[in-house]
């Protein structure tokens, strides 16, 4: 097929999927005025069911939770099938040395592994409470780490991320995830019911299992993000 | 509680696949498959434990212990009835011969990786096939994606690998965003995810714009992940370079599962609010069906590579059962069901004595191994046999439908029977001649793989076997469509269904009402010895008439691995569809 | 609607744009990363704090250092 | 106007779609790919958005009566930018190995010999 035709081609075709969304989106409620209950009922009892402020986590971490467990294991899958796919000898080649670069792009970059890390952290401790959690908080974290290349030390950076302590952080991080789910199964409940004490709103120690789950989130994303960037960045380190 | 087995059947793959990540390293080799196949037989062993556990009540499970309130749906839930879990179990039996085959089917040490991700794909598959909440079938159909993308660009020492690989990443995360699109306007509508509380609300209106372009992307979404005309492009692409063993899931059922979900979308969600308007979905649906199954039987039928043939096979096959499950009646989805399922154990068999060839022989070309297959004769029995099968099964699993549509689907079932018959006359017995001007052959290196080995373990033959007899016996068992027609029964009762998942209200299961007409049986043999003409064409004919060689060219010329082009078609598709939807529902009055 | 929702959702449509037009994958990336730096802004408008920081941290981390990554190593082969 | 929000996802989703029919360089295409998915997240946080309410975060001492925008497209979106995320590195490592294989990154290159 040619260019021009498949251009006429998807022309017609796409002219009549633009009148098509056009009209199916036209049925939704006017903008502002959603009145579904599935979250109404989420933003009243989540509160007091889960002792949680911040309603998207407990979804997240809960009421939806098993979506997450897929989630984490998507970013498991990815950071494997990116390994598998970029796997190659790399091991008996010189390895490569630190690059020298401006001296204060290295300060700066330093200087930012401390709080990129912290805040991290910060985000991923808190994100039932506030703002952020596991995800966000996890490639933060991941970012620190790469900071660390990024200021031209490649050798503390691979001191950092030793490949095989990654690796098994990730899969214990996605494993805890869905480990918390056979408990309960143990514990007599329904998978990935909560069976732990709710705690009291708006402390760290709320929100029964809400917290461990984001925990075992936090370090799957923390490791399958430094190992997806860690592929990559050997890509680059190792001239073809 | 019997339930308990709903959660483990995605969560034991899982769980293993996180171990294995994990503590792979520090493992013996070989550790990581023993566990893998370990894990396959207990998920086939949980799913056939739920056929019988759901078969007198379907089991509803709610994840999290959230159950509905007032009839409002706050968590995720899996219903499982034993349509569903048969079609588990399918993925559970596939999983298991695609790990034994593997075993022996690759020269080299594998990564600890390739076995991670089969397990991940294992569970992600189970998961949605069970899911009956929207957007948690959207989260598995991402990990499937993830989980097959990286598996099928496996070799990556081979650039037609990954241009597979690519082509089935891009067209499917496109087709993921629809489907995504579609269910944000259901629950923009509705406020729900839940299938069975969609479809409750939907009831409750009119088929609008809204209605019918979700429809249209849900519909679209799964159909590219089933690899139905026009969004099919990218699995002749993918199926035809992926690792044999891995094409075993991918043919035998991952293509299925968006049938399936289609199937279950309809009837769950859409049935309602559509049921005034089921002769207009019903005519496209068969439509697509009836042109899927036609070229998908005429493209296998010119390929000279058995793995694209076979990729086009299943193309074919996804065709004859969308036009099964288009049909919108109970019989109609419970012979697609029984059909999926024999189907995919006989598909499996062949892609299993694929891996056979390809290990021992070092390619799959049917012209360049002409007479080659003496020394493996096993293989060439499981290929003909499973030839005969690819024939037979659908017509036997149709259980319903004018005689003109069963008709053309015994023509579809038929070529794509004939071609892996010609294939197996060629390899085995060296009937026919060494060159054939109509047959597309494979680009060079694209399918010589391996080491050739110089004695193959009955690892690789044994599990194709075990299949195909599996697979037979299904499509025989007289009972089986008047049980699954029973259980269709309930499944496409949309209120009864709904009352039972929010609002905990059984409904009995229907009397058995259906017997296999003997039609079923006379259009089986007609297909299996049309094949064996199909066959002795493709081996002896003088020459191609112009009428059929010229509009084979251009087919052949569309599929050329061009992505721009294959999203293209992606569009039209989803276009023509919506249009035909939009046309046919809005002119009512 | 207020104005604050109509200039972001207009910037997003136009950011959008300005980013699938760049034929250049470099001047892409760093469109994109602006891109996504607008929907930050629209997502925080929209009341979705927690998506914001997702988008943020995919946007200026993930993204860029996957692509640039790719970027240079596409490069690298050139060269030879 | 109240449907400007959505209309906007549409738009984010066609012109990814054009480009990605169109493009010439396979990273090219997949940041397309980026710019498509946004449109989802476009629409669902769109969706769930309602007038002069605030964010689902009840911080402690604040009365939950005030109401919030909804938290489920929230958590749904979530997802997808994770989704997103994964599917871009899983395709850009694809594209690196292709160009160590064929040397190109034009997809209308990397069209099949024999047809």
């Amino acid at each position: 097929m040619s260019r021009n035709v498949r251009l006429g081609l998807f022309a017609a075709a796409g002219a009549m999927l633009a009148a098509l969304l056009v009209w199916g989106f036209t049925g939704l409620p006017a903008f502002g005025d959603f009145q579904g209950e599935y979250g109404w009922i989420l933003n009243d009892v989540a509160g007091h069911e889960r002792h949680v402020t911040n309603v998207v986590a407990s979804v997240v971490f809960d009421y939806r939770g098993f979506d997450t467990l897929g989630e984490e294991f998507i970013l498991f899958a990815a950071a494997i099938g990116v390994a598998l796919l970029l796997r190659e000898a790399r091991d008996d080649r010189e390895r490569p040395r630190d690059e020298v670069r401006s001296d204060a792009v290295r300060a700066v970059g330093l200087m930012l592994v401390g709080p990129t890390v912290v805040v991290g952290l910060y985000l991923v401790a808190h994100g039932y409470l506030t703002p952020g959690g596991g995800f966000q908080g996890g490639v933060a974290v991941a970012a620190g780490v790469v900071l660390l290349y990024a200021a031209g030390r490649y050798r503390a950076y691979s001191a950092a991320s030793p490949h095989g302590l990654v690796e098994l952080a990730e899969g214990a991080g996605a494993g805890a995830y869905a480990a918390v789910g056979v408990a309960a199964l143990f514990a007599g409940g329904l998978f990935l019911e909560n069976v732990v004490e709710l705690g009291t709103r708006g402390t760290l120690a709320s929100g029964g299992t809400i917290p461990i789950l984001n925990a075992a989130a936090g370090l799957e994303v923390t490791a399958a993000v430094v190992l997806l960037l860690h592929e990559f960045l050997e890509e680059v380190m190792y001239p073809a | 509680m019997s339930s308990t087995l709903v959660p483990l059947v995605v969560a034991v793959p899982l769980l293993a696949a996180a171990a294995l990540g994990a503590l792979g390293n520090f493992a013996p080799s070989r550790f990581d498959n023993l566990v893998a196949i370990a894990v396959a037989v207990a998920v086939t062993v949980f799913s056939v434990l739920l056929i019988f556990r759901s078969a007198d009540q379907t089991i509803h499970y709610w994840f999290g212990g959230w159950k509905p309130r007032s009839g409002i749906a706050i968590g995720i839930s899996f219903s499982v009835d034993p349509l569903v879990a048969g079609v588990a179990a399918l993925i559970g039996v596939l999983a298991t011969a695609a790990l034994v085959v593997s075993w022996d089917y690759f020269g080299e040490q594998v990564p600890q990786h390739f076995h991670v991700l089969m397990l991940i794909f294992l569970g992600s598959m189970t998961g949605f096939a069970l899911s009956s909440d929207l957007f948690n079938m959207f989260v598995f159909f991402e990990l499937m994606s993830i989980a097959a993308f990286a598996l099928t660009g496996y070799r990556i020492e081979q650039s037609s690998a990954l241009q597979g690989a690519i082509n089935f990443a891009v067209v499917n995360s496109i087709g993921a965003f629809m489907l995504l699109t579609g269910i944000a306007l259901l629950y923009g509508r509705t406020g729900a995810l839940n299938l069975a509380q969609i479809g409750q609300v939907l009831s409750r209106g009119r088929a609008d714009g809204l209605v019918v372009v979700a429809f249209t992307l849900v519909v679209v979404g799964f159909l590219t992940k089933a690899g139905a005309v026009p969004f099919h492009f990218w699995l002749s692409d993918a199926y035809a370079v992926a690792p044999a063993p891995v094409c075993i899931l991918f043919a035998g059922v991952m293509s299925d599962l968006g049938l399936h979900a289609t199937g279950r979308t309809y009837w769950e969600g859409f049935s309602g609010v559509l049921g005034a308007d089921a002769g207009s979905v019903r005519g496209v649906l068969v439509g697509l069906g009836v042109g899927t199954a036609l070229l998908g039987g005429a493209m296998a039928f010119v390929q000279a590579g058995l793995k694209r043939m076979l990729a086009f096979v299943v193309i074919s096959h996804v065709g004859i059962f969308l036009a099964a499950i288009g049909l919108l009646t109970a019989r109609g989805l419970a012979g697609a069901t029984v059909g999926i399922v024999a189907d995919g154990l006989v598909k499996g068999a062949l892609f299993c004595a694929v891996a056979s060839l390809a290990r021992r022989l070092g390619e799959t070309d049917e012209l360049s191994l002409h007479g080659r297959g003496t020394p493996i004769p096993i293989t060439g029995a499981v290929l003909g046999v499973g030839a005969v099968g690819l024939a037979v099964v659908p017509p036997l699993a149709i259980l319903s439908g004018d005689g003109w549509l069963r008709g053309l689907l015994v023509v579809a079932s038929a070529l794509t029977g004939g071609a892996v018959l010609r294939a197996a006359g060629r390899i085995f017995l060296g009937l026919g001649p060494k060159q054939d001007e109509l047959l597309v052959e494979p680009q060079a290196g694209a399918e010589a793989e391996l080491r050739r080995a110089p004695r193959a373990g009955a690892l690789l033959w044994l599990p194709g076997i075990a299949l195909l007899a599996a697979g037979l016996t299904l499509a025989f068992t007289p009972g089986l469509a008047r049980r699954a027609v029973q259980h269709a029964e309930l499944s496409v009762d949309r209120p009864a269904l709904a009352r039972e998942t929010l609002h905990g209200v059984r409904t009995p299961l229907p009397k058995p009402s259906f017997e296999r007409s003997p039609a079923a049986y006379a259009y089986a043999g007609a297909a299996g010895l049309l094949a064996v003409g199909f066959a002795a064409l493709g081996l002896y004919r003088r020459r191609v008439p112009v009428l059929v060689a010229a509009p084979m060219h251009r087919l052949k010329l569309l599929h050329d691995g061009v992505v721009g082009e294959y999203v293209t078609w992606l569009t039209v598709g989803t276009a023509v569809i919506g249009v035909l939807f939009a046309v046919l529902i809005a002119k009512r009055p | 609607m207020i104005p604050l929702q109509l200039v972001t959702i207009a910037l997003v449509g136009l950011g959008g744009l300005a980013v699938v037009t760049s034929r250049d994958p470099l001047r892409q990336t760093i469109v994109a990363g602006l891109y996504g730096l607008v929907l930050v802004v629209l997502f925080v408008v929209l009341q979705a704090p927690d998506v914001a920081l997702s988008e943020l941290v995919a946007s200026t981390v993930a993204f860029p250092f996957i692509v640039l990554a790719a970027l240079a190593k596409l490069r690298d082969r050139r060269r030879e | 106007m109240t449907v400007l929000p959505y209309l906007l996802a549409a738009w984010l989703f066609l012109v990814g779609l054009y480009d990605v029919v169109t493009s010439r360089h396979l990273v090219h295409l997949v940041i397309c790919l980026i710019v498509m998915q946004s449109a989802t997240y476009v629409l669902l946080l769109a969706i769930g958005y309602r007038s002069g309410k605030k964010a689902p975060i009840f911080t402690a001492g604040v009365p939950v009566k005030v109401g919030a925008v909804d938290p489920v497209v929230q958590a749904l979106t979530l997802t997808d930018v994770v989704v997103s995320v994964t599917g871009v590195a899983l395709l850009l490592a694809l594209v690196v190995e292709i160009w160590k294989r064929a040397g190109t990154v034009d997809p209308d290159r990397l069209r099949r010999k024999e047809s």
